[in-house]
């Protein structure tokens, strides 16, 4: 796709560019998919509007250049993290799916609020001027491979005239923090939903040692809970 | 293409671009429909030949081709059933999100030098990102379809591929790792010339990974021993047990789908994707082997020799489909996480030492351009300015690298 | 304070659409009762703060020809992205914990540290 | 060995035995042979071996040194001078043993008149051990032997072994389980209680021990301690039965009494100490320097002042303080000042400087005497003493305690100015008089022979006041035998008839001959039968010496001679009350036929003794052959210097002391003999007149003599005098001293309490209303709004959530607001 | 999904505590043989508790043969195991034989041998066949197929039924072997053999098939003869017992003389085990593994006594015989006769009053009480082993619901 074809568009349809068609496009079905999210009932169907916001952002990184980004935010938010949502609706959600609404006086509140916080964020938003120029549409060049040399401490990225005091840091450091920590988060959560070891003695152990348990141990007790279960 | 349309018939910038777009998202679809219905047929035939049988004859002409176009009409002609408990949103979204998901990924996949929808940096992320997406599909219809047998094949399948993405992203990373780049273009041209060029043989390792990929490959496409999710003895037929019709074909189509993506994707990773065993264009002097601008007929070449070589992944599927029972969930998991994931990452590592202390293979020089895999990375930076050379910032932050590293 | 609604888009459109992602999910954790559904609030959240992070940090959108955060921007959005994840597994953890000790997910229910 | 030596040891071993049997006794006595039987044989052995011990000593003094002729037989007086000058060597090691010759200088010429020289035999004093030194004051434990303390020795240890023996028998009820119907318990019926058997005669030991610890004490420091041993001895052996309230409360009186008299002791003993810086009797070489240190007799009758009484320098030097001060101002140098005094003090003792001083010691160591030989204001614990078992009154208040009064005395006499002898002879006197009409009167038969007992020692003490040395002596050893005698046939008698009334006795001889003949035994010779000039019993002897000296000392001192009449009066009374009593008890018809069935003969461990004592009673005066007697020994210890006449112009008039062996002159001796003989035939015909055969009925009599009667038997109504002039009076004061504390001190303490519970209860208050409020108002504060903010944790997520909502956007409203750009700005 | 089944069979892991879910393979359910419903109690993937439903295929067949001679309910046997009808019909014409203690002619025993171990081989082909699909493979089952079509036409040429032959009745057979039939037959055996090898490499030796059979429902020897397994089940788990040998006077009358060994695992080795792949390192006697192996070995067993049949049935001299009278009279009393069917051992039990019509019918069913061992042995197993475990017995409806 040929950028600068893209802006001679713009010019022709002031109102209609590729970039900004698209953008309205992710935008529109990003916002549109979130209000579902928030809207709908059913958790299945929270998650499906979650994957299209979140697939919509994925492309909206894609259309502000960051590619790496984008598909990164597709491949782990949209397919590990939201799958991960998902186990966890179906292993929780056993009976009452549907069922948990919240009371209608939450919801004006929360409505309220809401409306309160987008006006402040929205206001901020167009706060500043230098943020409002519309995008020079400059063609930038690729960032996935000065992020990756960014990740690795050398920053590639930075223009030689900046007056900076001390060249920009490298990310060396917080991306060994965060792999070790996503090694221990994992550990952390395999940890606490560990499987809960639980002997069940088979019967043939339950027929032997049924005489010589003791009524009130924990043993009988599951063992009468099997026997009775297995009658 | 964009500009042809553009200069010739003066269409409006846009419209020539969503036309440009249009057509090349149709052609890639059906190339991937056409490719189907074919491993359709040929699994019908391929079996029948393992089972000592026939195989359909007699529809069509002589080895009964025409026998998938007749499953297409009876799919199509079957009444859409959805049962009364499902969610009719999600039961009806489920199988096109599935398909959308294999299909995507098509847009990164390159089947010549160049022949590609779009030429992302991060081809190759993109496709395995997209590759994850699948599994959604599978969820939905398990959930929707409201049985109990459909909910058991969705959990299996998912938990099969979310944890089979783990041994496939490292082995994908490999190739990358060699070839400096995501970019599947990238990929595959570093492999032109000799076989021998081809990553598989570029070191004991990566040969390694490669099986390692096909086996994860396979259980991530839900085929053969690990094909859980649609285990006919125990779950009817897993998650589209409720599906009939046209859905159930999306789901087939999107599995026969994801099944040429990953065996091309084998193709170019490691089996030289478009280049044949035989430079055959260098050895004619038609292009100046970088096969930068080669014309359209070599690329047409490199898109035959991508076809048969995806092609052969998918007979072997079929092959060991035909032929190795069914692996128990617990065995499925058991091979990725005990096998597959420990195998991966020591190969991995076996290909990056590799390649610190034998850049140039185990004779030096047995690839021409294994110098260049070392600068392609800086240097390829470089081409990549060639490309966009309109860019304003006069002094690329790339070429500034190699001022540094020198 | 000029606005295209269509005009080429600037940081700013990306920022409005950053903050209703937000409020989506800030009012998403408010309403929902299921733990599961507050756990996708904060994914909207974090998704919201990414948009501006890759608005902030996109050369392509910056006015002036040179991005308000440069390659940080991506950078942090990666990382959100990466703890998110991280933050999401351990939420579940705890939610099926929660879910095995009561037997239900209605986050009403888990109001024991009341005063 | 030489007497010097043998005899201490002799006699301290009989000292020492009876101490050991109080021991043995005391640890193994109910282990002793069964209920504790073996203890009365230990303590009679013991008391055996020391009646043996000391008739060896007997034998040895009198083979020693030749026996003293006795007046009455060889009319001539063999005073055997003996000089034994050598300072013998005291086998004890610690102390030399020093002996001193009364008549050192044998040719002390005296003023007496003829009849040669009476100079007293030797006496051995000397120290076993030293208890405290320290320059001139030393107290130790020594011995002072002469012929009396060997007599004494004798009499009291053959007594006490006549009584142990007596007592085995009498108190054969204690072997086993007593009900003692005396005792009423609070439930009424009789007390229950184990023997005690053992423990009488434990006391017994002690009593004999301490009794002869006095005898043979060295000094007077000694003497007070055995003084006070034998009071508690007296104390336990009277309170026996303590259960019984009278034996209790008897002991109690008899103690306190006692200690009285001992108070006044111990200031004679204080003035002597402080004075004389000894006690110490006979003088002692001290181991130290070696020099002769002069005992209390060396100091008050100095031999170069041939034994004549002076104050000595000691005293007057005490009481000339004031002068002394004087010369101590006038020249400091001590040496100086010792010179001068001692030059000065022949002046002072002219000017008669410490007389008073020696008067007051001699009278205080009479008032010890009058409390222990219950003299007239201290007698009437004797009677009531009655309480203790008949051995007992027979041992301790006949023989041997109440005498001791008198032995002190006649120890002590050579210190005794003739004052204090006119004031003993005076309160002798007295005594005899009132014990004797209250004998007349008394029914109970112990009574009657204990106020017997105290008129007799009124005689003594009258012959010693009156200068009758020997004759003191003589009749308190010849008492001793027939008043132990009485009191053991009371005893028997008692024991017989379990009654001590005499109103229910009679006719008991043909019962109990035994008791009954050694009774009359006893009866006559305390009246002092005999045929005159001839043969009598010994108390005839012994009275008689009384009357003779009394009657010298009237004849010399005129304005004294009351003091005769009281003697003569005595014994008409004693003979009367003495056969009273036994025509009362043994004569007539019995009244109380129950008791006359009952009483049987005692058995013969009981009037065994009896007649040894009745043997004795009657020979007691006799003299030997060889002119050794009981008079003949004493003779050999008179003290220095009091053989003559002396006439000393005292604090109280001029009194001469005539000498005794002037007694026995003619005239003297004859009318002395006769007037007794008669009155004692008067009272005894009297007696039989009214009980032998009733010509006259007691009862009439006493109707007759209606005040007189009463008054005698409320015993002059001492006792009740007693109970008002102490007894109520210091109730009253103890009375008032607990009102006063009661209401005053505790009244005004109290107040300060409660005036401090006010005070604190305000500051209770105080501290519970303000300081608490405020505490409890902040904490209460706290509390309510930490309730009303805990509302705000609802632990509901989703509020939390709205929470951070509002916060943000509050907090954005506000950054507006303050900071007028936009934050980015 | 951590590791299901280690060591220890009894520790059960529950990941979430998802609550028992009630979840039966349905009578339609494609893996089963027949109509048999399983009614799973699963936690997770996990079976907490397993019941076989039966009945669905009960046609009544004891009843209806209180009302028909003993020859007219031949064909109802046909349809109790129509796998191996040869059997039942064998089975209930030895037991009426013995009702009316009537002898067949020797060449009718020797006939009999032939076509009841031909038939036992045709059954146990299925049952690897449907056992392969079970676990998942097709192809085996169509190799299987291939051979037992073979088998069918032999038998059709014989009594022309490829399936409910009816062809043993009481008293002998209802005709003698079609000409040159014998010699087809010895040309398919021939044929056979060497195929019999490639059905090992096929399954038995599969690393995956390994995997999913060894060591899973493993019934020890006790509580087969407990529940009353016999057969291949009983001997699958080394019980050594074979009706052929053991098995009442008159049947194994019928097999004397024909030296045949059985094949059960003794002491650790099958007989002639040379011939055949090693039993896999993790095998444990009496598991499924184990008993698809014994069905292996009978196949060959069988062949080999097909051969000697053959021989002596062509030596024999004497008439076939003809059988009974289609309505004779059976003797008062009962008969109860045992006969070793490819399933197990097949009884049949008849007690008659004299009159032609038999006073009451019984079948005992081995499949029967093959069947009632299964849910001791998938307590605790995946859902993926209860079709290797219900395959691996070999189970037929028709014979269980009769």
């Amino acid at each position: 796709m040929n950028h600068e074809a893209l802006s001679v568009l713009a010019s022709l349809f002031p109102f209609l560019d590729w970039h900004g068609f698209f953008f309205l496009l992710f935008a529109g079905v990003a916002c549109v998919a979130a209000v579902m999210v928030v809207l709908s009932d059913n958790v299945v169907r929270m998650a499906l509007h979650l994957v299209l916001s979140l697939g919509a952002t994925a492309g909206l990184f894609f259309l502000a250049g960051a590619e790496f980004v984008g598909a990164m935010q597709l491949m782990i938010y949209v397919g590990g993290t939201l799958v991960l949502l998902v186990f966890g609706v179906m292993l929780t959600a056993q009976t009452q799916l549907v069922a948990l609404r919240t009371p209608a006086g939450d919801r004006v509140i929360a409505g309220i609020l809401a409306a309160a916080l987008l006006a402040v964020l929205v206001q901020a938003a167009f706060s500043i001027d230098s943020w409002q120029k519309a995008g020079q549409g400059v063609a930038t060049a690729p960032t996935a491979t000065p992020l990756g040399m960014a990740l690795v401490g050398v920053r590639v990225d930075q223009v030689a005239d900046e007056n900076l005091v001390r060249p920009k840091s490298g990310y060396l450091l917080p991306f060994e923090i965060v792999s070790v920590h996503l090694l221990v988060v994992l550990v952390g959560a395999a940890y606490l939903a560990r499987a809960k070891r639980r002997r069940v003695p088979r019967p043939v152990d339950l027929v032997a040692s049924a005489d010589s348990v003791k009524p009130g141990s924990p043993v009988a007790a599951s063992s009468t809970l099997v026997a009775g279960g297995s009658e | 293409m964009a500009e042809f349309l553009i200069e010739t018939i003066g269409l409006p910038v846009w419209l020539s671009w969503t036309a440009i777009a249009g057509l090349s998202a149709f052609l890639i679809l059906n190339v991937i429909a056409g490719g189907a219905l074919v491993f359709i047929w040929a699994e019908r035939k391929i079996a029948a030949r393992i089972q000592d049988r026939l195989g359909p004859t007699r529809t069509g002409g002589r080895f009964g081709w025409l026998q998938s176009l007749a499953d297409g009409i009876k799919l199509l002609a079957k009444e859409d059933l959805m049962p009364d408990g499902a969610d009719a949103l999600l039961f009806r979204i489920a199988p096109y999100v599935s398909f959308c998901a294999s299909f995507c990924a098509f847009i990164a996949l390159p089947f010549a030098f160049d022949v590609v929808g779009q030429r992302l940096n991060v081809g190759v992320f993109f496709v395995v990102a997209v590759l994850g997406l699948e599994v959604f599909g599978v969820i939905l219809a398990g959930y929707a379809s409201a049985s109990k047998w459909s909910l058991f094949g969705a959990m299996r399948e998912a938990a099969q591929v979310v944890s089979y993405e783990v041994p496939l992203g490292m082995c994908v990373v490999v190739p990358v790792m060699l070839a400096g780049s995501m970019d599947l273009v990238t990929i595959g041209e570093k492999q032109a010339g000799w076989a021998s060029n081809w990553f598989i043989f570029h070191d004991p390792f990566t040969f390694i990974i490669f099986w390692v990929y096909y086996t994860c490959a396979l259980a991530s496409v839900n085929r053969a021993p690990f094909d859980l999710a649609e285990a006919e003895s125990e779950l009817v037929a897993g998650f589209h047990t409720e599906y009939s019709g046209l859905r159930w074909s999306f789901f087939f189509m999107a599995e026969y789908g994801s099944m040429f993506l990953v065996s091309a994707l084998a193709a170019i990773l490691f089996l030289g994707g478009w280049n044949g065993p035989v430079p055959v264009s260098k050895l004619l002097g038609l292009s100046d082997g970088m096969a930068v601008n080669a014309p359209y007929a070599l690329r047409l070449l490199g898109c035959v020799n991508l076809f048969l070589k995806a092609a052969v992944g998918v007979f072997v599927m079929m092959w060991i489909r035909w032929t190795l029972p069914r692996l128990r969930i617990d065995q499925v998991m058991t091979t990725c996480l005990k096998y597959c994931t420990p195998i991966a990452a020591a190969m991995f590592v076996g290909v990056m030492l590799w390649q610190l202390f034998l850049p140039g293979g185990l004779v030096p020089g047995s690839f021409q351009n294994a110098a260049g895999v070392r600068e392609g990375w800086l240097e390829q930076s470089g081409s990549e300015e060639s490309v966009n050379k309109d860019s304003l910032s006069g002094i690329t932050p790339s070429r500034r690298i190699a001022e540094v590293s020198r | 304070m000029t606005f295209a609604l269509f005009g080429v888009v600037s940081v700013s459109h990306y920022l409005v659409v950053g903050a209703i992602l937000f409020t989506c999910g800030v009012v998403c954790m408010a309403l929902k009762r299921n733990a599961v559904g507050v756990l996708m609030g904060i994914e909207l959240v974090l998704n919201g703060a990414n948009v501006n992070f890759v608005a902030f940090g996109s050369e392509y959108l910056a006015g002036d020809g040179r991005s308000v955060l440069g390659l940080d921007g991506e950078v942090m959005a990666l990382f959100v992205i990466l703890l998110a994840a991280a933050e999401a597994a351990v939420a579940l953890a705890i939610t099926l914990n929660f879910y095995n000790n009561h037997a239900t997910v209605d986050v009403d229910r888990a109001d024991d540290l009341h005063g | 060995m030489a007497v010097a030596q043998l005899l201490p040891i002799l006699l301290g071993i009989a000292w020492l035995i009876p101490l050991a049997s109080f021991v043995a006794i005391l640890f193994f006595g109910t282990r002793m042979g069964a209920h504790g039987k073996g203890a009365a044989t230990v303590a009679t052995s013991s008391i055996g071996a020391s009646l043996f011990l000391s008739l060896v000593a007997l034998v040895a003094w009198t083979t020693a040194g030749p026996p003293m002729p006795s007046p009455h037989h060889d009319e001539g007086h063999a005073s055997v001078h003996r000089n034994n000058t050598d300072a013998g060597q005291s086998t004890r090691p610690v102390q030399a043993v020093v002996f001193r010759s009364p008549g050192h200088s044998a040719a002390g010429g005296s003023h007496a008149s003829g009849h040669g020289e009476h100079v007293a035999s030797a006496s051995y004093s000397g120290d076993w051990y030293t208890l405290y030194a320290s320059g001139a004051l030393r107290l130790s434990i020594g011995w002072y032997i002469d012929s009396i303390t060997v007599l004494m020795f004798v009499v009291v240890t053959f007594i006490a072994t006549c009584i142990h023996v007596y007592a085995a028998g009498y108190m054969h009820d204690e072997l086993h389980d007593v009900t003692d119907s005396e005792v009423q318990l609070a439930t009424g019926e009789p007390l229950h209680r184990e023997g005690r058997f053992p423990r009488f005669f434990q006391a017994l030991s002690l009593f004999c021990f301490s009794m002869l610890g006095i005898v043979i004490a060295g000094n007077l420091a000694m003497v007070f301690i055995f003084w006070e041993l034998v009071g508690i001895c007296s104390w336990f052996l009277i309170g026996f039965y303590f259960e019984r309230h009278s034996a209790s409360t008897a002991a109690n009186k008899a103690f306190i009494v006692n200690r009285v008299g001992d108070f006044g002791m111990l200031i004679g003993l204080m003035a002597l100490w402080g004075g004389l810086g000894t006690l110490h009797f006979g003088d002692s070489v001290s181991s130290a320097t070696g020099q002769v240190e002069p005992g209390l007799f060396e100091l008050v009758r100095p031999a170069e002042n041939h034994h004549e009484q002076q104050v000595p320098d000691g005293l007057v030097a005490f009481a000339a303080a004031d002068q002394i001060e004087k010369m101590a101002a006038a020249n400091p140098s001590r040496s100086e000042l010792r010179r001068e005094v001692a030059a000065a003090v022949p002046g002072w003792r002219e000017q008669g400087y410490g007389r008073w001083l020696l008067f007051v010691a001699g009278l205080g160591i009479f008032c010890g005497c009058v409390g222990k030989s219950a003299q007239v204001p201290l007698f009437v614990w004797l009677p009531d003493a009655m309480e203790g078992p008949t051995p007992v009154s027979a041992l301790v208040h006949s023989a041997t305690m109440v005498a001791a009064g008198v032995y002190l005395v006649g120890r002590f006499f050579p210190v005794l100015t003739p004052d204090v002898l006119l004031v003993i002879a005076y309160t002798g006197g007295l005594t005899l008089f009132i014990a004797a009409t209250i004998a007349v009167t008394a029914t109970d038969i112990k009574r009657v022979l204990a106020y017997s007992t105290v008129s007799q020692l009124g005689y003594m003490m009258l012959a010693l006041g009156v200068g009758g040395w020997v004759a003191g002596l003589f009749h308190l050893i010849t008492h001793a035998f027939f008043k132990s005698l009485l009191f053991l046939c009371s005893g028997s008698v008692i024991h017989a008839c379990h009654t001590n009334d005499m109103r229910k006795m009679g006719g008991l001889l043909k019962v109990m001959p035994y008791t009954g003949w050694t009774m009359l035994i006893g009866c006559l010779a305390i009246i002092g039968a005999g045929v005159p000039f001839v043969l009598g019993f010994s108390g005839y002897y012994s009275k008689d010496a009384i009357l003779a000296q009394a009657l010298l000392f009237s004849r010399t001192n005129p304005q004294h001679s009351i003091l005769y009449v009281a003697v003569a009066g005595g014994a008409f009374i004693t003979a009367f009350y003495m056969f009273r009593l036994w025509f009362m008890t043994f004569a007539g018809a019995p009244r109380d036929q129950h008791v006359f069935e009952h009483a049987h003969e005692s058995p013969r461990v009981m009037t065994a003794p009896l007649v040894a004592l009745a043997v004795f009673a009657v020979v007691a005066g006799w003299a030997l052959p060889g002119g050794l007697g009981v008079e003949s020994l004493l003779e050999q210890s008179r003290p220095a210097g009091t053989a003559e006449t002396i006439t000393t112009a005292g604090i109280l008039g001029s009194i001469t002391l005539p000498a005794e062996h002037e007694s026995h002159v003619g005239a003297i001796h004859v009318t002395a003999t006769l007037t007794a003989f008669l009155t004692a035939l008067a009272g005894v015909l009297l007696a039989a007149a009214m009980y032998l055969k009733p010509l006259v009925s007691p009862a009439a009599v006493a109707h007759a003599a209606r005040p007189i009667y009463t008054f005698l038997v409320h015993r002059w109504y001492v006792d009740e005098l007693y109970n008002v002039l102490f007894v109520l009076p210091a109730l009253g004061v103890a009375r008032f001293i607990s009102a006063i504390d009661t209401q005053v001190i505790d009244r005004f303490i109290n107040s300060l309490a409660w005036i401090a519970r006010q005070i604190a209860s305000v500051d209770a208050w105080f501290d519970r209303v303000v300081v608490d409020g405020i505490v409890n108002v902040a904490g209460s504060v706290t509390w309510k709004a930490g309730l009303e903010l805990k509302r705000v944790q609802t632990g509901n997520l989703r509020q939390y959530v709205m929470f951070i909502v509002v916060g943000t956007v509050a907090i954005f409203v506000l950054a507006t607001l303050l900071f007028r750009t936009s934050f980015a700005g | 999904m951590s590791q299901i089944l280690d060591e220890d069979q009894r520790i059960i892991e529950f990941d979430v505590r998802t609550d028992e879910m009630l979840v039966n393979m349905g009578p339609q359910h494609p893996s089963t043989h027949g109509v048999l419903r399983l009614v799973l109690r699963t936690d997770g993937e996990i079976v907490s508790e397993m019941e076989p439903h039966i009945g669905y295929l009960h046609r009544c067949a004891e009843k209806i043969g209180e009302n028909l001679t003993a020859r007219q309910w031949i064909p109802y046997t046909d349809r109790m195991d129509y796998l191996a009808a040869m059997n039942m019909n064998l089975g209930w014409a030895l037991t009426v034989e013995k009702l009316l203690r009537y002898q067949v002619s020797e060449k009718a025993r020797h006939l009999r041998v032939l076509i009841t171990e031909l038939n036992r081989i045709a059954s146990h082909l299925v049952g690897m066949g449907a056992y392969g699909l079970d676990l998942g493979t097709f192809s085996p089952f169509l190799y299987a197929f291939r051979e037992r079509e073979k088998l069918l036409d032999l038998f059709e040429e014989v009594c022309g039924a490829r399936l409910t032959y009816s062809y043993i009745t009481v008293g002998g057979m209802t005709a003698d072997l079609p000409p040159g039939w014998l010699q087809r037959c010895e040309a398919f055996l021939d044929q056979f053999e060497p195929v019999i090898r490639e059905y090992h490499t096929l399954l038995t030796t599969n690393a995956i098939f390994v995997k999913r059979t060894a060591n899973i429902g493993v019934l020890s020897p006790e509580m087969a003869i407990d529940y009353g397994c016999t057969g291949p089940v009983l001997r699958g788990s080394g019980v050594d017992i074979d009706l052929r040998r053991d098995g009442e006077s008159i049947y194994t009358a019928m097999y004397d003389g024909y030296a045949f060994e059985v094949a059960v695992m003794k002491n650790g080795h099958y007989p002639r085990d040379h011939e055949y792949p090693a039993v896999p390192r993790d095998a444990v006697l009496g598991d499924c593994w184990h008993r698809f192996f014994v069905r292996m070995l009978e196949v060959v067993q069988s062949m080999d006594l097909v051969r000697q049949s053959i021989d002596r049935y062509s030596q024999c001299k004497g008439p076939l015989g003809e059988p009974l009278k289609l309505a004779e009279k059976l003797p008062a009393g009962d008969a109860y006769l045992e006969t070793e069917c490819p399933k197990g051992q097949m009884g049949f039990y008849v007690v008659s009053d004299g009159t032609p019509i038999p006073w009451r019918v019984r079948a005992r069913s081995s499949a029967f009480s093959n069947l009632a061992v299964s849910p001791e042995l998938c307590r605790g197993c995946l859902i993926a082993d209860v079709p290797a475990v219900i395959g691996s017995l070999d189970v037929v409806m028709g014979e269980i619901d009769r």
